[in-house]
């Protein structure tokens, strides 16, 4: 991956309301799932408290800040099993 | 067999494919023979299947199921060696299906082998809600060729 | 299918000679299929075998199981329709060995079918423990040509 | 089995311990799997509080009356499974 730019993952639900299942983005210093989220226009200010949000493939909570090449993604709720 | 072995044979894998949960269970048990140190004593299985009718009670078509490539297997093996740690048993095994299922068809196996049936019995029991609540899968239901997405788990 | 079945598929067998636990699981869904209303979502199993060291830790030659010919499977059967009952799950599958048996030989097959993961799961393990309590086998190891009853169960 | 007659079944050590397996007793009113552990000398005056009775495959405790054609076992404690 690019040093410098993040990667944005949408699953399930929140990838056919938004319409795309993947995006790069320029990163910025201090940058947080949650100013990704608006940035992209993911809907509101901040995603619904149901959604989960993973950096680089683990949990991670919304104002983690990132970091160059990072991979964050919004969750939809599990329903797995 | 120590209670706490060091070593946890672990084996997880999404099929995109059908399966037959009982195929997987003598190739895993063949497995087990050549791994561990020590028989097993006690082997706890559990299997899931698609239900043949959505939550809301229609006939279902189908079960399409969607993950995060990566991360739910990275999930997976995380949390099974976590419990296998934590109730000491020798073996896990998961089988979780991805893709477009049918009615009847199989989802999951989990199985787990230890010295003990209480570990056992525990640690797959424990696996499954993990599993439920902690792997990302994501459920959508089709009917009549119409898809929608499943809010949450099904009851216990 | 109804989370109170009014039937349910009851197979209890005493075995004489060594089995293989997957053949009879595969049996039994085979004759789940024709006999139950609906697919059964959820399906639990535990097997046990016999451990390659006595209570206190001497090898084991051989593990004898004697039983109450009639009663122990009648006791089986009737605890397992009571819980079957009680956890309104489909179906109940019971195989137990008997005789003379070598370290590492299945003793004992549990299977529960049901529509939830929570029913299949708890009614195998309390099916287990009833097993473990309430059917008369008696448990006899062999060492070096000696046999020593068992006093009790092994602990969870 | 024969009217006014009761089989006494051993099982595992307790059968070891007595040498023999099953035997016929002649029935008398108000017989009782107690009565019937003293007749036979089984030990004691009365089975150990481990050893459980089944009357005709059913557990059933020490004084319940037995009838004519009854098989009575005295059966040590259970290590199954």
């Amino acid at each position: 991956m690019t040093s410098g730019e993040l990667r944005v993952r949408l699953f399930a639900g929140l990838r056919e309301e938004a319409g795309w299942q993947e995006r790069s983005l320029v990163h910025q210093s201090g940058m947080t799932a949650a100013a990704v989220w608006k940035l992209l226009n993911l809907g509101g200010t901040a995603p619904p408290a149901t959604v989960r949000v993973a950096i680089n493939h683990e949990f991670a909570a919304l104002d983690t800040p990132l970091a160059n090449g990072d991979e964050v993604a919004f969750l939809p709720p599990i329903s797995g099993g | 067999m120590s209670p706490h072995p060091l070593a946890v044979l672990l084996d997880v894998e999404l099929l995109v494919a059908p399966f037959d949960p009982l195929t997987s269970l003598a190739a895993w048990q063949a497995r087990l023979m050549v791994g561990l140190p020590s028989i097993a004593a006690a082997e706890a299985h559990f299997i899931g299947r698609v239900r043949p009718v959505t939550s809301d009670g229609s006939p279902l078509e189908a079960l399409e199921l969607e993950h995060y490539p990566g991360m739910t297997e990275g999930r997976i093996a995380a949390f099974s060696l976590a419990l296998a740690h934590q109730h000491g048993v020798a073996a896990v095994l998961v089988r979780h299906r991805v893709g477009r299922l049918k009615p009847g068809e199989p989802i999951v196996v989990v199985a787990v082998a230890a010295d003990r049936r209480g570990p056992a019995l525990r640690c797959c029991q424990e696996l499954l809600e993990t599993l439920k609540h902690e792997a990302p899968f994501w459920k959508r239901e089709w009917v009549n060729g119409c898809g929608h997405w499943v809010a949450g788990n099904t009851p216990l």
